[in-house]
């Protein structure tokens, strides 16, 4: 009897050789694919040099005037520029200015450990932010305490508001989504009825008409001594809508656990809650976070709706911006600009969910 | 619990005043409100409060501003508000005086070579959505048998850029708020706003109905600045004026007569508005009048005594 | 402890009287009567849909029953969650997707119930899961999460976080069916250990090999009813009815 | 044994606390409670509120005058039209809008959803830019975009831009011209819809006759011929009873002819490039979600590539489709509301707007509002459930 | 066809020269060489992961290899969509998770690719498949759908399916691992009958019952090599190499 002598792996033989290769198969495998090259080249790429041309190369960069920007005929980043501690503070009184910077440099602190896949203490961190956080984020940012200058939140405006804005519907939503969407799983058909009319209520409509009850409708429904800051209005506006939609994608999520990773919690002699809490929940969430991230975004971008009831936030402060008479004409450097970040904030944060589906999936398969 | 208790306990006025609207209420690049309508605000803040800061602004459309009112979400309105019978009778609405006089105009740019509203047959009209011109627009030119293309806009910067963009041939509003408008143009020399005034536009502060204490204190803290101007007492002279001998300023100014007790308040209400927000003729020359871009002159505005129909009831 | 229970006797751990158990309206188990006594090693088999998961499901209230009564350890297993929850702690199950708790690591499988359940300080409730996976022969794989495991040592995890809760009977419900042939010996092993030490078992298995190797009693089922109970040797060689016969010669002739 | 029906679950007293039933039902009257006394306190707010506000609650508004005009109206409107008018004016443009959109997004989101898995390097990474960029930033911002691109280059109406006297755009929008049907086009309209039934019959008879006899059939060259053949024949047969009316330049402004204002471009075009984004996602992961073993076993049979997509994939994926892509109706349907920012009349900014505003009516106006939604919604939902039952694989 | 083909011999119908694959850098087949003869019966059996199936399918292009050739029927597999279509029509496929379409009928899942492919009218294509599926023993099935029928049912419709096309050669992805145990059989038997018509086939499978009823060779894989092949009565009784008889003790002992 003998044994057996495996070969060794050889290396793989370079199919494509090259960048001619990497070009035929990619660009020009077959005639209408080449076609199809080519006639996308034609059409757009005049328009993208185009572009370029008129956003950097012709561009006015420096200066503090429109004076400044008749010479190239390219953008004008001036005006951005000159706007720009508008568009991140809104009417924050300057001599405060460290307080919105310290809770963005402590945000992004905490958001970067939770992002760092190799930091540790992950569940400590995130539940600082989560419930925590916030409230010395308030507390810092509207001061009246501590010594701290009140600032009312009219004043807050631009980025400011609509990071404000952003943070705290997730944060809200998040779990209130959670409760939800278990309850519109639950067994007990009155609280399923419950969940199940409000998450499809706030489905249906439209969240301007949401954000226009809640910031001038809301104190016709409650008794006269309430009273709610407008920037807190529209928060809760926009945590009640996106409850909704956060609560129909975990159940999406508890819709994905197999019923035998209940049963088996079951069998194990845990109750309801602690099943919930140890073994469905976490993952549920887990393979949700996709769809939650997705959520986020489409939370951040609606943030911008709050200019229809009056609250200034990033592209409201823009557009109030583009109708300075010293600078009008410059619209177009506006919108490219708050697209721009809107667009930095919601890719890199599509990217990163992308990143760590990537990663949870390879991590642990079941 | 009447707004009136209710904003000395809460210790600030909720004022609600338009996105933006220069000469009338404006935030400035630091933010702070200023204008005519912002300056009623901070007298009754004055007058209530004796502190003509201690007011909240909310930034309101048009579309916006009754039910903000009506459902109490702000205190008072002040916002370039057309008085009419309709929404006196049916808003809930109480209209406590008129701080402007104005009237509908037309903002043309002079290229198109119009001298008259009558030759405005098929144009296409920027105008702002849930006002007042929006009717008085469809009423003119009905009666004039001409056809026009409303073209709405939600707020008054976008209107102008709408008619800066050529969206629109004219744009309609009060006249006012034209002049204040125009001088967001690029070029404010190429337009130019037509002679007609296709109707009246008294502007005033706005309370909800069934508040009387708060209705008058309102009410005459408008009225204390026009009878301010007419007594000749100004931010600059209240100090000395305390000392006058003239009955009429001193139970204005408070000095040995209750006035203020009678409206619910601090018997030094006048004087308060006056020393920090100043009579009428000051705001005036202040927001709009000729220390303002928007340069516009009295007229009907000026007081009853100067040949305007500016006319307050006397404090008595 | 309820009345009833009081009538079974001394060293019968579970009974089955006159069990009945409908799906809606599709009649699943049918006057079931079985009667396991401590020790004892009872595999069942029969074809699919024949009712063998739902019988030893119900044993531990997965599934709730309609008719009938279901006694384990003494309590009456009935709508009360105190009888329920006494039960499962007593009770171990493994499936036969085996079931882990993929966000978890091994141990923290292992620890979830003792710590949740049974409030054991989490130093013992390592020390006892590391007791169970040297059992199961792996405890190396302690720290790993269930998805870095084969599927045989994913099974022999199951049977030991099973065992952490220290149960007196184990339920077992095709443990093997999912898994590669090559990983099929490597659970039995376990199974037959765990036998030998005299655990009270029900296993539901188309191992015909380890029927005869440990079972003291082997039950066929078919259409919700058991058909035939014997001794392996007298159930392989002499079955007593035609389906039975049927059924054996399906499953061992290939 | 036989089968016997399932018996009456008995409760007995002793067992009452810890049965799980016993304490849901107390849970649940518990949430009914809390429900019913936050319902009820919110409405006597409101009608408390109301009542101290001496405002006016009813709908009799309906009926009065509006007097103020609207741009765009599919229905005859002018200032003597009642506020229930406006109401249907604006239900009406937001339709229009919603259901063009809807066309073109479906259009151009088919179109770039499957560009994205082209084995052509550019043309995939290309369809990607186009997602991400456009998911990535905020409609409203989008809608001003579009209103002032599309604004910003068209010139006054003297110096539109046009075709013959046909077709002219300037910066008060695209004029075209209107049919005006006379006497005896009942012919040509008939005319129409039998080349679309034609059409429908051939496509279904040619299916039937490849399947029958495995012999391909010119579909699409053969319903292009009948659809021009046809209604041609009919108009001159019936003596061109149909006659155009032209837009022309009197004074400001065009008169005649269809307008389509530039405010429902923009938003048109907003609202479809918006949405064509996400169901380029949708249509993607519908077409990676059918199994590969599916290609495979298709392949395996020597199935083409085409014939694979059209004939396994496609139809297995629009079950995966079907769904988000329903909810990005709504989305769109929903997402017209902020037309308001532009002025294009639809329902929030017509009638939760202006009418809103001018009489004050603000409970009534904002309930029909949302109940246009709901409706919307809820049986657009019901319609699903309805395919998705029709289109459910068969399970054992 | 191409010139290299014409070198093959007269009868044999399926010949792989140093063929090699890699998946990206990971090299999955080492230069396996094999001959098929028409009407021969080929098992390859092998641990999960050495490439089994990643070979058969190379045999008719659901894989591309990167070196050496495959002729099948006298035509090399290359780049040629031509081919390459000509080789599917010859070679039928049966997977182990079936991939019936679940969105058609049974019937219509067996006349596609003729009505489509072979532009075969509807009525004879139905002819064809009812043939079929009575030779599988379903006919009685045919207007359900993939989804209503049991494992083995399914599997026997892929069959049918595959033979609906008339290939001469058939391959089998082990066609009976995802079956419960009491449908192998079934499909088993089709398998037989279809081997004792003289269908050739390659069959990847751990039934070594089915091995010895019927193959003619037996091939050993591991690690992406053809480690071991030779007649079943030869491969079982007398293994070569330690890894051949580590394997088959694994599989056959339990
Ligand atoms: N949740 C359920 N609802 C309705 N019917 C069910 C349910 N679970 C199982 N059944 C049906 O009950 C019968 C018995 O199922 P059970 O799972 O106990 O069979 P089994 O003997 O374990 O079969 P297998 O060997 O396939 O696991 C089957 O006919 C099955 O279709
Ligand atoms: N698409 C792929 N990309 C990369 N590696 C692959 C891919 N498909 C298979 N492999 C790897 O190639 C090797 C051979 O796979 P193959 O499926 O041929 O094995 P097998 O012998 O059929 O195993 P099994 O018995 O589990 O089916 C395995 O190590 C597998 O992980
Ligand atoms: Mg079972
Ligand atoms: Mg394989």
């Amino acid at each position: 009897m003998s044994e057996y002598q495996f070969k060794p792996d050889r290396p793989a033989p370079s199919i494509q050789v090259g960048f001619i290769g990497w070009m035929r198969k990619n660009l020009f495998s077959t005639w209408y694919n080449s076609i199809f090259t080519l006639l996308v080249l034609y059409l757009f790429v005049p328009p993208i040099y185009h572009f370029i041309q008129w956003a950097f190369i012709d561009a006015s960069w420096i200066g503090d005037s429109r004076k400044a920007c008749t010479v190239g005929g390219g953008a004008c980043w001036v005006f951005v520029e000159n706007r720009f501690s508008q568009l991140i503070y809104g009417f924050y009184p300057q001599p405060e200015r460290w307080r919105p910077d310290l809770v963005y440099a402590s945000c992004a602190f905490l958001i970067g450990w939770l992002a760092i896949p190799k930091l540790p203490k992950k569940v400590w961190v995130g539940a600082f932010t989560i419930f925590i956080y916030p409230f010395i984020a308030v507390i810092l940012l509207s001061g009246g305490i501590f010594g701290l200058k009140p600032i009312e939140t009219s004043l807050w405006g631009g980025l400011l508001v609509t990071l404000v804005l952003a943070v705290s519907g997730i944060v809200v939503s998040l779990p209130f989504g959670t409760v939800l969407a278990l309850g519109r799983r639950s067994k007990m058909p009155v609280i399923r009825a419950v969940s199940t009319i409000y998450i499809e209520f706030w489905r249906a409509v439209p969240l301007i008409t949401v954000l226009f009850m809640a910031s001038v409708m809301l104190p016709l429904f409650m008794s006269s001594e309430v009273n709610f800051d407008k920037l807190l209005r529209a928060m809760i506006g926009i945590t009640m809508f996106y409850s909704a939609y956060m609560a129909e994608v975990i159940r999406g999520g508890l819709q994905a656990i197999p019923s035998g990773q209940y049963e088996a919690a079951e069998a194990l002699g845990l109750s309801y809650w602690k099943s919930m809490i140890f073994v469905i929940l976490p993952q549920a969430l887990k393979i949700t976070i996709p769809s939650i991230v997705n959520t986020f975004i489409s939370l951040f971008k609606d943030t911008s709706l709050v200019l229809i009831i009056g609250i200034f936030d990033l592209l409201a402060i823009g557009q109030s911006a583009m109708s300075d008479p010293k600078w009008l004409g410059f619209s177009i450097e506006m919108y490219v600009f708050i697209a721009f970040v809107f667009w930095l904030f919601c890719f890199g944060i599509s990217r990163y969910s992308i990143y760590l589906e990537n990663k949870l999936h390879t991590g642990h398969k079941n | 619990e009447s707004t009136l208790q209710n904003v000395q306990k809460k210790g600030y006025v909720q004022c609600g005043v338009s996105t933006g609207l220069p000469g009338f209420s404006n935030p400035d690049a630091q933010g702070h409100w200023q204008g005519l309508d912002v300056d009623v605000c901070r007298a009754v803040a004055a007058a209530v409060l004796g502190d003509a800061s201690k007011v909240k602004y909310t930034p309101l459309t048009a579309k916006e501003r009754f039910t903000a009112l009506q459902s109490g979400e702000i205190d008072m309105l002040s916002r370039n508000t057309t008085w009419t019978l309709t929404r006196d009778a049916s808003l809930g609405v109480n209209f406590a005086g008129i701080n402007y006089y104005d009237g509908q105009g037309f903002l043309v740019s002079k290229n198109l070579g119009v001298t008259s509203a009558k030759e405005l047959d098929g144009a296409a009209v920027c105008v702002q959505s849930g006002t007042t011109t929006e009717l008085n627009l469809a009423d003119y030119f009905r009666s004039h048998n001409m056809k026009y293309t409303p073209v709405v806009f939600d707020t008054s910067d976008q209107s102008v850029k709408g008619f800066e963009a050529g969206r629109c041939d004219v744009l309609t509003s009060d006249q006012s708020q034209l002049y204040a408008l125009r001088i967001k143009l690029a070029k404010p020399e190429n337009a130019v706003v037509l002679p007609e005034v296709i109707s009246k536009e008294p502007l005033g502060p706005v309370v909800r109905q069934g508040d009387d204490a708060w209705f008058n204190v309102v009410k005459w803290s408008l009225f204390a600045m026009l009878d301010a101007e007419e007594l000749g007492v100004s931010s600059k002279n209240v100090d000395q004026m305390l000392k006058s001998n003239n009955p009429s300023i001193k139970r204005l100014l408070g000095v040995d007569t209750d006035m203020g007790q009678m409206l619910g308040i601090s018997n030094k209400w006048a004087y308060n508005i006056v020393k920090q927000v100043g009579n009428y003729g000051e705001a005036f020359k202040r927001d709009v009048g000729e220390d303002s871009p928007l340069k516009i002159k009295r007229g009907l505005n000026a007081l009853w005594i100067n040949g305007g129909i500016q006319y307050a009831p006397p404090v008595r | 402890m309820t009345e009833q229970s009081k009538l079974t006797q001394q060293d019968t751990v579970i009974e089955l009287r006159k069990m009945n158990k409908w799906y809606g309206e599709f009649h699943v188990l049918k006057d079931i009567n079985l009667n396991v006594t401590r020790g004892e090693r009872i595999v069942i088999c029969g074809p699919s849909g024949s009712g063998k998961s739902t019988m030893i499901r119900c044993i531990n209230r997965l599934e709730e029953h309609q008719e009938g009564e279901i006694i384990v350890n003494d309590t009456l297993l009935n709508n009360d969650i105190k009888n329920i929850e006494y039960v499962r702690r007593d009770v171990g199950m493994c499936f036969q997707h085996f079931n882990l708790f993929p966000h978890l690591t091994v141990m923290q499988n292992c620890c979830l119930a003792p710590i949740w359940v049974k409030h054991m300080p989490q130093k013992e409730a390592e020390q006892t899961a590391m007791k169970y996976l040297e059992r199961v022969k792996i405890p190396e794989q302690a720290h790993k999460y269930p998805g870095q495991l084969s599927g045989g040592q994913q099974q022999r995890v199951a049977i030991a976080r099973s065992l952490c809760m220290n149960p007196s009977i184990m339920l077992f419900d095709e443990p093997t069916s999912a898994l590669d042939p090559e990983m099929v010996r490597e659970v039995l092993d376990v199974m037959v250990e765990l036998a030998e030490e005299g655990m009270t078992m029900i296993c539901v298995t188309h191992e015909m090999g380890f029927a005869k190797q440990v079972a003291d009693r082997v039950i066929f089922m078919d259409r919700g009813e058991i058909i035939e109970q014997n001794t392996p040797d007298k159930f392989f060689d002499s079955p007593q009815s035609e389906r039975t016969k049927l059924f054996l010669s399906q499953i061992l002739n290939h | 044994m036989a089968e016997r029906p399932s018996p009456k679950t008995k409760l007995t007293l002793r067992t009452v606390w810890f049965d799980p039933n016993v304490r849901s039902l107390v849970f649940q009257v518990i949430v009914i409670g809390l429900v019913a006394w936050f319902l009820h306190d919110i409405i006597s707010n409101a009608l408390n509120n109301l009542d101290a506000r001496g405002i006016n609650t009813g709908f009799g508004f309906l009926d009065q005058r509006a007097g103020f005009g609207i741009i765009q109206s599919l229905i005859p409107y002018t200032e003597d039209s009642t506020y229930g008018d406006t109401f249907i004016v604006g239900l009406l443009n937001t339709l229009l809008v919603s259901i063009l959109g809807i066309i073109l997004a479906t259009i151009l989101g088919f179109i770039v959803g499957i560009a994205r898995l082209s084995d052509n390097w550019v043309v995939s990474k290309l369809s990607s830019v186009y997602v991400e960029i456009l998911r990535n930033t905020p409609l409203l911002l989008q809608i001003f975009f579009w209103y002032n691109a599309v604004l910003a280059p068209l010139p006054r109406p003297k110096q539109s831009y046009h075709i013959g006297e046909w077709f002219f755009l300037n910066s008060r929008g695209l004029y075209i011209p209107k049919p005006v049907f006379m006497a005896g086009s009942g012919l040509v309209v008939a005319a129409i819809i039998a080349a679309i039934v034609a059409i429908i019959i051939l496509r279904y008879w040619a299916k039937r006759r490849h399947v029958r006899t495995g012999q391909p059939f010119p579909v699409f060259w053969t319903s292009l011929a009948i659809i021009i053949v046809l209604p041609c024949l009919g108009y001159f047969v019936s003596g061109r009873p149909v006659s155009l009316d032209f837009p022309h330049l009197a004074g400001f402004n065009f008169r005649g002819g269809l307008t389509i204002i530039p405010e429902l471009t923009s938003l048109l075009l907003a609202l479809a490039l918006y949405t064509s984004a996400f169901i380029a996602e949708i249509v993607r992961s519908g077409i990676e979600a059918v199994n590969k073993g599916q290609t495979e076993a298709a392949q395996s049979l020597a199935l083409s590539k085409s014939q694979t997509l059209r004939l396994v994939i496609i139809p297995q994926a629009m079950r995966v489709i079907i769904p988000p892509l329903t909810s990005e109706y709504l989305n769109l349907t929903k997402n017209s509301s902020l037309a308001t920012a532009i002025g294009y009349p639809e329902l929030v900014s017509v009638f939760m707007g202006t009418t809103l505003n001018q009489t004050g009516q603000a409970i009534e106006v904002i309930a029909m509002t949302m109940a246009v939604y709901l409706v919307i919604s809820l049986s657009t939902s019901l319609l699903m459930n309805l395919y998705n039952r029709k289109v459910a694989l068969v399970e054992r």
